[in-house]
């Protein structure tokens, strides 16, 4: 068993995708498909432990097959940690999902929508777990469709087209990392991403490889949404169902990320002759993660429908996270991987709270959320906590992100980038405010029936995610400080 | 010159890419989106077949006498991708027929101007 | 009981009694005696803590970590114990008075207002009790957030508006400047703990120790340092009760508080005067006393008017922690003692007089001394402390900030101090004048008189003694603070 | 109980006053003083009683020669206060008289200077509610202007004496002299409360504002005290003695015009501190013995003019010299005890005036400050003038205002009584003065060319009354306010205030209004760009996005490639 613990989160979901669509049951497949998330998860809490307390990758090669030849799973401490996030929040948001999408989406659909799930989620643990560089583009490529047909699921026509944008952004963006990885593989021979990493050195072909640099970093930005490369989220994740909306915010954006760590960090390399990312780390990605930072979070401001607010919230807490990745410390580091599990958390969390306000209400328009405070206070309160860890207010999970981000700029003497990363974090309160004052400051709107609180199926799995994202504002050993194992492991610091 | 007209796959290649895009900006017809989406990968399928062939090798099947073989990696990697290309091109017609089901209509522009009207009545 | 277990139980005490404020919405009259009841027993485990300390002993609780060597720990130090002492004290004393507010007043929401006002008490137990800068500043936050829903009690227009500025402000300072200082500090001297002699000493030099402090000053926009005192008046949208404790004692108090802590433990006292890094600070503070009390002058309504009025008072506490003197300190540690328990006092009998009589503004207030004789001399006792005259406490903490001031050898500003104490007397005065000698514009000349509610008299006429008391029982405060500055004592 | 202080008693005594009603409070609160008088009279000669406070050894109470003067005459004068308000019913007033006695009494015995500072703090907030205690409009703000000066002076105090601690680390109420900062501030200080030339303001200002009885107490606490602070601590400052000559000289002018009676009185007790400042100047024991040998007779007979100004105000509620006159047929008593304040303050021989002042007269001439001693010559006869004559003439003769009342009450009269009665003994027998002053006095008043010489500038200066009045160049009194260096504060401040006014107003709108602007510019700027219709806001559409991307691509390209 144990020796398998590293194919195992891929393979739950992916085998049981076929059977919750077979099954047709709309209870028996989301009953299915909740329990085989939770498995995935065990399985992912295990594989961390383990990583983290032999303090070797797990290394699993597919079918026997060697490392120059075939297939092999490479979990580090970054990769389990990427698949704890993923299951958690896949686990978690599914456990959701089946009040919320009983008023979203058609009955006979059920199935299919927890087969799309697994095989998003079972995409994405795979893009987490493997050391094959073509096998990402693949992983990304079958999490993605699942994503287009999870998200225009939406009630909203408006869905469709969003689909349809992010289709065509999509299928660029994966059609550039698979350009880039055909250049790298024609440099290098290998499509191992640590084979790969060691024969770069020695390649001669150094503009080929510049420009397959270029492909991957044009690929991967529009991927994780990265500013202004993200045109295509703010209304996938505005008309996506409610648990859509949770699971791919969460997830999906942060596994691109986790990507652009892994290329930089283990393939391009940030110190030493031959290493690859300079302009990528010292130029593009800050400018990028910057104007994103800023940009983003004044649209976010200006947003008349919540679920738009907070996608926009979410290009720029990217912002944070490639900020981050940007620096090449130990810290900045640490704070990219930190805010990814973080953020995921609160963003998680928030988007949840507004499914339960879909599901109450039936809008996410700011307008409808007036004197919600008073009708739906437990909802709104989680809100406000979730709301509150965006800011980056101490005793949430953001604080302790924004912490480690601050730091790592101060330790290059960057002050003016702490100065940056600060006030841009001030925007947030600005739009978190917005929705803070409309839901108890205003009177409710005349004419609406009495809205009640939501039921406990939804507020327990927002609550959980809320919960874990002040539990870990406060006990970092399994969030920021498995980031800086992760992160020191990365920089090739030996522990 | 000769150098770069012997690299006229690459050219190709390029072309193809340069046409699929445009063609995804060029047009408002979903459809030909699509199309051009479809010719942009297809591009790709080329610069994979093209980097795994080897001068003078022969497929990648044991032959009494050859000693050179082309990559066959390369080949094998785009046949996945010709399965991605299917299903992602399945899966934006299945939306044109969607989209052309809610809005009448698969112009972008047209598509545009009725959200727009849908976004100002809330 | 420990010493640890009794710090544990200042923190605990507090979160009690907002629980319980949450739990008992029902029965007000339980929930307000269990207010009370939790009150008292803090303010009992407080005065337990007080004999260790004062022998010099410093507890220390670490509780766990959140960074690398960063744990969230508590050390009970004299600062922090007047501090909580204080704070314990009038808590009693206001949760009486604003049982008396709330009541007379038919105010809706009690049990969400007297549990957020249990958090707030929480958050000041927390910052006074915490033992390094990470926890402080954990605990500013915690009290500006438990603060918002009770500024915005009322929750219309006015609330939101005050409320915008008042969390604009709080937060946009904390986290673009007190937060960017916390972490610079840490990255520079690799510890935040509170240490005797400071932890920036040696580590930091240069104009980079002036922007340092200045983020630290500025960024503690609880202070009200101008020009981010703004957040002050803003808040007197609140109910009486809440401007009284938090916004005259604990919230500002915890602001000046962070600064203290900042110049003793972070920067050293030593080291700020040989690097003269402090010396534009003095004149940051200087500048917020007279503006503050200039802009006083200006403001008919009695709690705005207050509210300028500990702008400028605050500018003495963030001067004597300027002034980086043996005596400015001790004046500082001092004045955070005796203004609580002035300015407590004028903002009960403003509650007060809004309670029986609504009225808000000071034009109105003619007469009001004939029919609330009570509230009016105690108004008075509470203006006399503030302004700095014997035989009330504030006039040892003005004696200690302004020999403080000449031991720095800044005789201008030893001027500044005495001219505020003019400006004080010049917009505090006249109310009590007009209320006892004019006869009120309506109604008979001598009307029957009409209190408010005992609850509320009988609190404001014990803080009002209180300040006459400080001043003859000043000495234990000043051994208490003694050993802050080491080398200090003998007779100055 | 031996180990009290001075006036702590009395000090204690007066917070209690509200308690007793009627007769039980008459009682007590003649009680007051005279137990405050005889427990001081049982401390043993060089009493001390000391208090540690925050390492400093405060010495609350230090009974010597000197400061035993000014406690003498301090509880003789709120005793006859007390008598001469017993009609009062006003809590306030009640209190806070003794109260302010008992403050001056605690400075007076104040051997260090903090407590010193805190005595001298409670004589300005006690004294300043006898002066509200009017309940018009005009002693509101007279109040105000009168606490700011009182508390002025005591910053000024503390400020002088926490740079004075700085610098040599000492507490010690004793001769300071002026040279440093915190002495000189110190000095201004006490500068303040003596009402010197360009500080004197308030006096003139705040007396004739209190309340009858309120009046009698201010004139004799403040100034004196500050008159004992400057012996103590600043004898023989040579500036003194041209301060004090300056001091005796020009309120005569005012003194001579004003309307107001009590105005008048005012400036008159600016006049008389002069001869004590004078004193206080030159320094000798004489003079010394002169100025405190002044003070008690000063407090005495100004009491008494004050006294009976206010029973004149009681009965007929103005004292206003153009409307008054003639008031001698129904106030006959008050009329004369008048003229005994008024023979007393112009140093008629037998009243006490005389033996004192002469003192101080003699020192001068003795130390050869002739000019000095010319001008206090000049004083006295200007004293004469506005003082000696023209108050009892215009309140009590002069032209008859047909004002009848009756007679002032019976415990007013009682006080003027005392009071009139102690003026003539002391002035017949000085050697019961002389004995209690702090220096050994070998000094006779009555030598023949001392007598004949004072009566000779007496005669003549009521002859130059008469004869002014005669030929109506008297100068009219005017019914307006008479502003002298007040006018700075009062009308030239306010109006510099008024000017700049607008020009800060409109520099502060200005600096409000640009940031105002720049606020609305920037957040419009952010709303054209990111609302849902902004060029960031908006939803893309696919090939705009695409192009970008192409472009971004480019962009990437060239970097690398570059």
């Amino acid at each position: 068993m144990s020796e398998h613990l590293a194919v195992l989160p891929v393979l739950l979901p992916l085998l049981a995708a076929p059977i919750c669509f077979l099954l047709r049951n709309r209870i028996a497949a989301m009953g299915t498909a909740i329990a085989v998330c939770w498995v995935t998860f065990v399985a992912g809490v295990v594989l961390l432990r383990t990583v983290v307390t032999t303090g070797a990758p797990a290394i699993y090669e597919l079918g026997g097959w060697s490392a120059d030849v075939g297939i092999v799973y490479h979990v580090d401490t970054l990769a389990a940690f990427v698949v704890v996030l993923v299951s958690s929040l896949g686990a978690v948001v599914l456990t959701f999902a089946p009040q919320s999408i009983a008023k979203e989406i058609p009955k006979e659909k059920h199935h299919f929508f927890a087969a799309l799930y697994l095989l998003s989620m079972a995409g994405l643990l795979g893009i987490a777990v493997t050391g094959d560089l073509f096998n990402v583009f693949v992983f990304l490529e079958i999490s993605s469709l699942s994503t287009y047909a999870l998200i225009s699921l939406g009630q909203d026509r408006r869905a469709l087209t969003a689909t349809f944008r992010y289709l065509i952004l999509g299928t660029v963006g994966a059609t550039f990392i698979l350009i880039g990885t055909g250049l790298m593989y024609q440099m290098t021979g290998t499509l191992n991403m640590a084979e790969m990493a060691a024969h770069i050195r020695e390649t001669e072909g150094v503009r080929t490889v510049l420009v397959a640099i270029a492909f991957l970093t044009a690929g991967i930005g529009l991927k994780m949404a990265l500013f202004p490369l993200h045109a295509w989220l703010p209304n996938a994740y505005c008309y996506a169902p409610s648990s859509v909306t949770a699971f791919v915010a969460a997830t999906s954006t942060k596994v691109s990320v986790y990507v652009l760590i892994r290329w930089i960090y283990t393939i391009f390399g940030t110190q030493g002759p031959g290493s690859m990312s300079g302009v990528v780390v010292d130029l593009v990605l800050p400018a990028m993660a910057i104007s994103g930072m800023f940009i983003a979070s004044t649209v976010a401001i200006f947003q008349t429908n919540v679920k738009r607010l907070l996608a926009f919230s979410s290009v720029a807490q990217i912002g944070y996270m490639a900020l981050g990745v940007s620096l090449v410390s130990e810290s900045g580091l640490t704070a990219g991987i930190a805010h990814l599990f973080n953020h995921a958390l609160t963003k998680g969390g928030l988007f949840l709270a507004m499914g339960c306000i879909a599901y109450r209400i039936g809008s996410v328009q700011l307008a409808d959320m007036r004197g919600l405070g008073r009708r739906m206070p437990v909802t709104m309160f989680l809100w406000v906590l979730g709301g509150l860890g965006l800011i980056g207010v101490p005793c949430t999970a953001g604080f302790v992100s924004k912490w480690y981000l601050v730091r790592a700029a101060l330790e290059q003497d960057a002050l003016y980038l702490a100065v940056i990363i600060l006030l841009s974090s001030l925007l947030a309160v600005i739009y978190v405010w917005r929705v803070i004052e409309t839901a108890y400051f205003q009177e409710p709107p005349e004419g609406k029936d009495e809205v009640t609180e939501a039921p406990l199926s939804l507020l327990i799995p927002t609550a959980v995610l809320i919960g874990a994202s002040i539990y870990f504002g406060l006990f970092t050993e399994w969030s920021a400080d498995v980031a800086g194992l992760a992160a020191r492991e990365l920089l090739g610091v030996v522990r | 010159m000769s150098e770069a007209l012997g690299l006229y796959n690459y050219w190709i290649v390029i072309f193809l890419m340069m046409t699929g895009l445009y063609l995804v900006i060029s047009t408002g017809n979903l459809v030909r989106k699509v199309v051009g989406l479809n010719i942009f990968q297809a591009s790709v399928l080329l610069l994979y077949v093209t980097m795994g062939r080897v001068d003078g090798a022969t497929a990648p099947i044991f032959v009494e006498g050859r000693e050179t073989y082309t990559d066959p990696l390369p080949s094998v990697l785009m046949l996945t991708a010709i399965v991605v290309g299917v299903a992602t091109t399945a899966v934006a017609l299945a939306l044109t027929v969607r989209i052309n089901e809610a809005y009448g209509t698969i112009e972008e522009d047209e598509i545009n101007e009725q959200e727009h009207a849908q976004e100002l009545a809330g | 009981m420990t010493s640890e277990m009794a710090m544990i139980l200042a923190l605990v005490l507090p979160l009690v009694a907002a629980g319980l404020s949450f739990v008992i919405r029902s029965a007000p009259n339980v929930r307000d005696a269990c207010s009370l009841a939790v009150g008292v027993a803090l303010l009992g485990v407080v005065i337990s803590l007080v004999p260790t300390v004062m022998d010099g002993g410093r507890p220390e609780i670490v509780l766990f970590e959140i960074f690398e060597g960063l744990p969230i720990a508590f050390r009970l130090e004299p600062l922090g114990m007047l501090f909580l002492l204080v704070v314990a004290t009038l808590w009693v004393i206001t949760t009486c008075y604003a049982i008396g507010y709330m009541r007379g007043h038919h105010e809706v929401n009690q049990s969400r207002f007297f549990g957020c006002f249990g958090l707030a008490i929480f958050a000041s137990a927390g910052a006074a009790l915490a033992g390094n800068m990470l926890t402080l500043f954990f605990f500013y936050e915690l009290l500006t957030l438990s603060t918002y829903p009770l500024v915005t009690h009322h929750q219309n227009e006015k609330a939101k508006r005050g409320g915008r500025i008042y969390l604009g402000i709080l937060i946009s300072t904390s986290i673009a400047m007190l937060l960017l200082a916390v972490i610079w500090t840490y990255v520079i001297a690799g510890t935040l703990d509170f240490r005797e002699g400071g932890i920036l000493a040696g580590k930091a030099e240069g104009p980079m120790v002036i922007v340092l402090l200045a983020l630290y000053a500025f960024g503690t926009g609880k202070a009200a340092l101008m020009p981010f005192h703004r957040w002050l008046p803003a808040a007197m949208v609140a109910p009486t009760p809440v401007s009284a404790l938090l916004h005259a004692v604990a919230v500002v108090k915890v602001g000046v508080f962070t600064v203290l802590k900042v110049v003793i433990y972070i920067f050293g006292i030593g080291f700020l005067t040989d690097t003269k890094a402090s010396v534009w600070l003095m004149w940051a503070a200087a500048t917020t006393i007279l503006l503050g009390s200039l802009v006083a002058m200006t403001k008919d309504n009695l709690k705005e008017r207050l509210a300028y009025s500990t702008v400028s008072q605050l500018g003495y506490i963030v001067l004597g922690a300027a002034l980086a003197s043996q005596w400015g300190i001790i004046g500082s540690g001092m004045h955070i003692a005796m203004h609580a328990v002035g300015k407590i006092t004028l903002f009960f009998a403003a509650g007060a007089i809004y309670v029986a009589a609504h009225k808000t503004q000071v034009s109105q207030l003619r007469g009001i001394g004939r029919s609330m004789p009570f509230t009016m001399t105690a108004y008075s006792l509470g203006a006399i402390s503030v302004i700095g005259l014997p035989p009330f406490g504030g006039a040892w903490s003005k004696w200690y900030l302004a020999l403080g001031a000449a031991e720095a050898g800044q005789a201008i500003l030893v001027g500044v101090l005495m001219v505020s104490s003019l400006l004080n007397i010049w917009y505090l005065m006249p109310i009590t004048m007009n209320a006892f000698f004019v006869p009120p514009d309506e109604g008979p000349a001598y009307p029957p008189i009409k209190e408010a509610p005992l609850f509320c008299v009988v609190p404001l006429c014990l803080t009002a003694l209180g300040s006459l008391a400080l001043f003859f029982c000043a000495e234990p405060i000043y051994r208490l603070l003694l050993p802050l500055v080491p080398g200090a004592g003998g007779g100055g | 109980m031996s180990s009290l202080p001075p006036g702590f008693l009395l000090f204690l005594g007066s917070f209690l006053v509200p308690l007793f009603r009627g007769k039980w409070r008459a009682a007590y609160m003649l009680a007051l003083p005279v137990m405050s008088f005889l427990h001081l009279m049982g401390l043993p000669a060089g009493f001390t009683h000391e208090l540690e406070l925050f390492d400093y050894t405060l010495t609350v109470a230090r009974v010597d020669s000197l400061s035993m003067v000014w406690g003498v005459i301090f509880h003789l004068a709120v005793f006859l206060n007390v008598i001469y308000g017993l009609h009062v019913k006003d809590n306030v007033q009640l209190v806070c008289g003794p109260l302010y006695g008992a403050a001056a009494i605690g400075a007076v015995f104040a051997g260090d200077l903090i407590s010193f500072f805190l005595f001298w703090e409670l004589t300005s907030l006690s004294s300043v509610f006898l002066i509200w205690a009017s309940r018009t409009q005009r002693a509101f703000r007279t109040g105000m202007r009168y606490l700011i000066f009182q508390v002025g002076s005591g910053v000024a105090l503390l400020a002088g004496v926490i740079f004075h601690v700085n610098d040599t680390g000492s507490i010690a109420f004793d001769h300071l002299g002026v040279g440093t900062l915190g002495t000189n501030l110190i000095f201004f200080a006490f500068a303040i409360k003596c009402a010197f030339p360009l500080l004197h303001m308030w006096l003139k200002d705040s007396y004739p504002e209190a309340t009858t009885t309120g009046a009698v107490w201010l004139s004799a606490f403040t100034t004196k005290l500050a008159v004992y602070a400057l012996a103590r601590a600043f004898a023989g400052t040579e500036a003194l003695i041209y301060i004090g000559a300056v001091m005796t000289a020009f309120p005569i002018f005012f003194a001579v015009i004003e309307n107001d009676l009590r105005r008048v009185l005012s400036y008159s007790l600016n006049n008389q501190l002069g001869f004590m400042v004078v004193g206080i100047g030159i320094g000798t024991a004489m003079s010394i013995n002169g100025t405190a040998a002044h003070a008690f007779c000063h407090i005495l007979y100004k009491a008494l003019l004050f006294m009976s100004m206010g029973a004149v105000l009681h009965r007929t509620g103005t004292v206003k010299a153009s409307e008054l006159g003639g008031l001698y047929k129904s106030m006959p008593w008050t009329a004369a005890f008048c003229v005994i304040g008024a023979m007393s303050i112009s140093a008629f021989p037998l009243f006490s005036g005389f033996v004192s002042k002469s003192l101080i007269l003699s020192a001068a001439a003795e130390n050869h400050h002739i000019v000095v001693w010319f001008v206090l010559v000049f004083a006295s006869a200007g004293v004469m003038e506005h003082s000696g004559i023209k108050i009892p003439y215009f309140a009590f003769f002069g032209h008859d205002s047909g004002i009848r009342c009756k007679e002032a009450p019976p415990h007013m009269l009682l006080a003027m009584g005392i009071t009139a009665a102690l003026c003539i003994l002391l002035g017949v027998f000085p050697e019961t003065l002389y004995a209690i002053l702090p220096y050994k006095v070998e000094y006779s008043a009555y030598t023949s060319s001392h007598v004949v010489g004072q009566l000779q500038l007496l005669f003549f200066s009521m002859l130059a009354f008469a004869f002014l009045m005669r030929s109506g160049i008297y100068p009219k009194e005017l019914r307006s306010t008479n502003l002298d260096f007040d006018v700075v504060y009062r009308r030239w401040i306010p109006g510099l205030f008024r000017a700049l006014a607008p020009i800060g107003r409109f520099l502060w709108s200005t600096l409000i209004d640009g940031g105002k602007s720049i606020v609305v510019l920037v957040m419009g700027a952010g709303r054209t760009l990111c609302s849902p219709r902004g060029f960031f806001g908006r939803t893309a559409q696919t090939r705009n996005t695409v192009l970008e991307v192409a472009v971004i691509l480019a962009v990437l390209l060239i970097l690398y490639y570059a």
